[in-house]
């Protein structure tokens, strides 16, 4: 082992107010009211969500705003049983990728409702391409966690 | 100096308090105005080069990937760079030698800050380690008065000159900032107005001190082929300057300032400059602060060392001078700190291509921009020319 | 492609627990090690590139500023890069386009992490905004298990061959840790230990991840000039690529992934490589996850997609196998973010000029080296061939 | 005005561990004992203070260590009275390098030991080139604030 010397414990702390500007706003007031806002591509035609105020391929102003499904399939998942930093929830939880009906690209989110406190038992329900659902907290602070996680229909 | 480069177009933002919209949708705005100025979409860029001051000052780390959407970036090459307030100088200079080596031919850069976001004091306590230098280099104005009260010092130029020049300097800039569309600050102000304004650190009042701007800018490069391809007015970079100096305050003089004076000379030398006052016919100095200016100007050599207080007060360097500096109102009127470099070069690309509008210094070919960077550590040069 | 541009001498730190050292000291370290491989001095060098992860990993905002002394980049130009993971491949790429441009003829690229000092989690929270995807991409680990898990189920392979195909690359990489004196990790493990090893996040398991690393890689770039003058075997750049994606995960494919295809292609066509597998020598895969290691030799077209794991378990890609990759060990046993992309490119020179010691591939002539950054956003390549 | 919309107030708190390495270890050290290290360049033989592992000009290892002089001349200051984040002390302050007898840099510190209450006050006592003298402080914790400040001798 190498000889080690002195060291400083510090940490850096930083405030910040992050504006969301008018399109997150509709988004965010939308969980509040239990609803999930995209919106259309009029170029591209494809239906965004989280709603856009521009469309990343196209570069132009997204156009329709539309309430989505909040039913949709899982694309992906991965289960996560140890504790981090900046964690959505306490573990054990699923993080998930989710193609809500009707809309053109996959929604990141949880998925829940089930026991998850048996990885083996998990692994034999959650398989891609499952339909899932929006399951909405009561407390709802126009935030993402507005909805609680997508349970299996 | 690599193959020829030109500036072809610069959009911008408003620049102020932006709470009206979020991040990346500033980025954008300064995005879609560069397209706007050149007729150019996104398709045509090859590759995209950003930076914001850190990104402490975002909270959000990968802020090139956070505008990747807004920039238009996606499937294309993305570089980044930081360096403080030098930053925009920096992303210029790296577009500049993509562009140059011949392995682009137009390149997007692209300069941020939304420092209403954030908190620019809290900010610069990240800029050193907290063994030493923390302690006594985290308030920027301390640190430029300080610099300021040695140069003063050191000429034996009366304080009460140096007063009344960086007074002049204050009231001259704010004056131009309106006749720049995109200026923050629009406010009308007298030598006494900035005489009286609250100390913030002797001897630097507030009305010396440049603001908290959120704002974003954006250029275009283009190879010397696409330059004729398009048809485009361009602003030829002529030389570029890049200096760093030691890490430790203490260690370099900062009145006679190295960094600054061969950032100039390497740009000078590219340029073919031998006698910038005469030469120049207008520079984009960074000035967040008033009496920082006229340090530059000596570092610059747009006079000699002590000499600037005079020069001031005598209008040499105001929009009807013999060198106008600043006509856009500066970094003193307008601070979105990692766009600010990149402001200072469009505005002496739209001065040599006459596009600088109410603030256009007539008949303007040769323009030198700058920024600063780290604690009086980084000095930034760029200088456009209407002819190659 | 511009004027050519070759690696003439590379330096490493020993990588691993290094709270021996301050910082710059390790910084030093790599620059010295540099200079003593090329006989240079750093009164030689025109420009210095530099970069970390993100600061916010060192929680000292201006790394080139508290590095300018240890990087000898006082009174030089100087430039800060940083994309996250790909840092190291962004730095080499910079130094790449500014001796091309024929603006200098010798730049040194320096790359560093003292992973120990911060929090690399924390630190991932940074990555992304507060509103919507900081909630569910900060843990990195979740997001390449996410992928791995969507491309198993993409091409049905069966579990357990991924699962056996991915402790194979963890045992034969450890074993390779080896014979890199430089490497972090030097661990006998098994594939019954790796797969039995401590969930991370299902699939990954603990000996599937990379460490955290202290580390710093020091790389000279030169013209073609420069090497002739130094008669100094080059590793000669031929060809580069990058490519970034939407900032939102799910708006593009991570399987069939356009950022790694694209960035590949370009490169290839920029080298005249059509074949990968059988043109290639040697492959620096950035690989802080065994999984994903496999995604991106389909996605280079190393095999078909889907294809890996069979290949993998066939030995393909082992030391004796007919792509060799990540001879010395890779990301997976050591990873100082900012240093471990120009560590890749620094490999890559070492096996195309035979300098790679216990790890060399016998007669490597054409290497590629591979950086990926962002959450499964960017992927930056560089190729390097004994003979230009 | 423009129209605003809803911000998200945040935070982004880090911690961190920093290695001093040999050379600030060492210094630091020094500080917890009254005495202030620097150390000779063998090369172009400048007497660096902090003392430093290597010459940041010439890059060569450096030399002998000196303990260097309590006492130096007054090169620039600032007087800042306002409050802001990351300051030394509480404010009125005044930041100050000095050149410590027989050192070839410049040292930051703080200039203290006189009533700061009064800028116009302040003024005219502090004058580049006056004579400073480390004061320190009783509950030292090798640590640069352990000099308290520098004051006129
Ligand atoms: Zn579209
Ligand atoms: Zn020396």
């Amino acid at each position: 082992m190498t000889k080690e010397f002195r060291t400083v414990k510090t940490e850096i702390r930083l405030p910040y107010e992050l504006a969301y500007g008018e399109t997150w706003t509709r988004f965010f007031d939308g969980m509040q009211e239990k609803k999930i806002y995209g919106n259309t591509c009029p170029k591209c035609n494809r239906v965004l969500v989280p709603a856009r105020a521009f469309c990343p391929r196209c570069f132009v102003d997204m156009d329709k705003w539309v309430e989505v499904s909040q039913e949709g399939t899982l694309i992906a998942w991965s289960y996560t049983n140890y504790k981090y930093y900046g964690m959505p929830t306490e573990p054990p939880f699923i993080g998930a990728l989710i193609r809500l009906d009707g809309t053109d690209v996959n929604f990141l989110h949880l998925l829940g409702g089930i026991d998850l406190s048996n990885f083996e038992e998990v692994r034999k329900i959650v398989k891609n391409g499952m339909k899932l659902k929006a399951v909405w907290s009561d407390d709802r602070k126009a935030h993402i966690m507005d909805i609680k996680y997508f349970k299996p229909v | 100096m690599g193959r020829p480069v030109a500036i072809i177009g610069v959009g911008q933002t408003y620049h102020g308090r932006r709470m009206d919209v979020s991040y990346p949708e500033l980025v954008r705005e300064a995005v879609m105005a560069v397209f706007k100025d050149t007729g150019l979409t996104p398709d045509d860029i090859d590759g995209v080069v950003s930076g914001t001051m850190p990104s402490m000052m975002e909270g959000i780390a990968l802020t090139h990937f956070y505008f990747a959407d807004a920039m238009q970036a996606v499937g294309k090459p993305i570089m980044k760079t930081e360096t403080c307030g030098s930053t925009g100088v920096s992303i210029a200079q790296t577009a500049y030698y993509w562009v140059s080596s011949g392995a682009a031919d137009l390149v997007l850069a692209v300069g941020h800050e939304k420092m209403n976001e954030g908190n620019s004091q809290a900010t610069m306590t990240t800029v050193a380690e907290p063994f030493y230098q923390r302690y006594f280099i985290s308030g920027a104005p301390g640190v430029f008065s300080m610099q300021s009260q040695m140069w003063t010092a050191r000429y034996g130029i009366p304080e009460e000159k140096t007063r009344d020049a960086a007074a002049f300097i204050s009231v001259t800039h704010h004056d131009d900032a309106f006749d720049n569309p995109y200026a923050h600050i629009k406010l009308k102000v007298s030598m006494e107005d900035v005489k009286n304004s609250r100390i913030i650190t002797y001897p630097v009042r507030l009305l010396d001190v440049c603001p908290n701007s959120d704002g974003a800018c954006a250029v275009i490069f283009a190879s010397e082929k696409m330059v004729k391809k398009l048809k485009k007015k361009p602003a030829w970079v002529r030389g570029v300057g890049y200096r760093g100096e030691e890490y430790f305050f203490g260690d370099s003089d900062k009145v006679v300032w190295e960094a600054a004076i061969q950032a100039a000379q390497q740009a000078y030398d590219q340029a073919g400059i031998r006698n910038p006052r005469k030469e120049l016919d207008v520079a984009e100095v960074y000035n967040p602060f008033t009496f920082q200016e006229m340090l530059f100007y000596e570092c610059f050599g747009f006079c000699e060392l002590g000499e600037s207080p005079d020069l001031v007060l005598k209008g040499t360097f105001t929009r009807k001078g013999e060198l106008p500096c600043d006509p856009s109102g500066g970094t003193l009127c307008t601070n979105p700190i990692g766009a600010t470099g990149l402001i200072r070069v469009a505005e002496a690309a739209l001065q040599v291509t006459g596009k600088a509008g109410a603030h256009q210094i007539p008949g303007a070919k040769l323009a030198l921009a700058h920024a600063m960077g780290g604690v009086d550590q980084f000095n930034g040069i760029m200088i456009l020319g209407s002819e190659l």
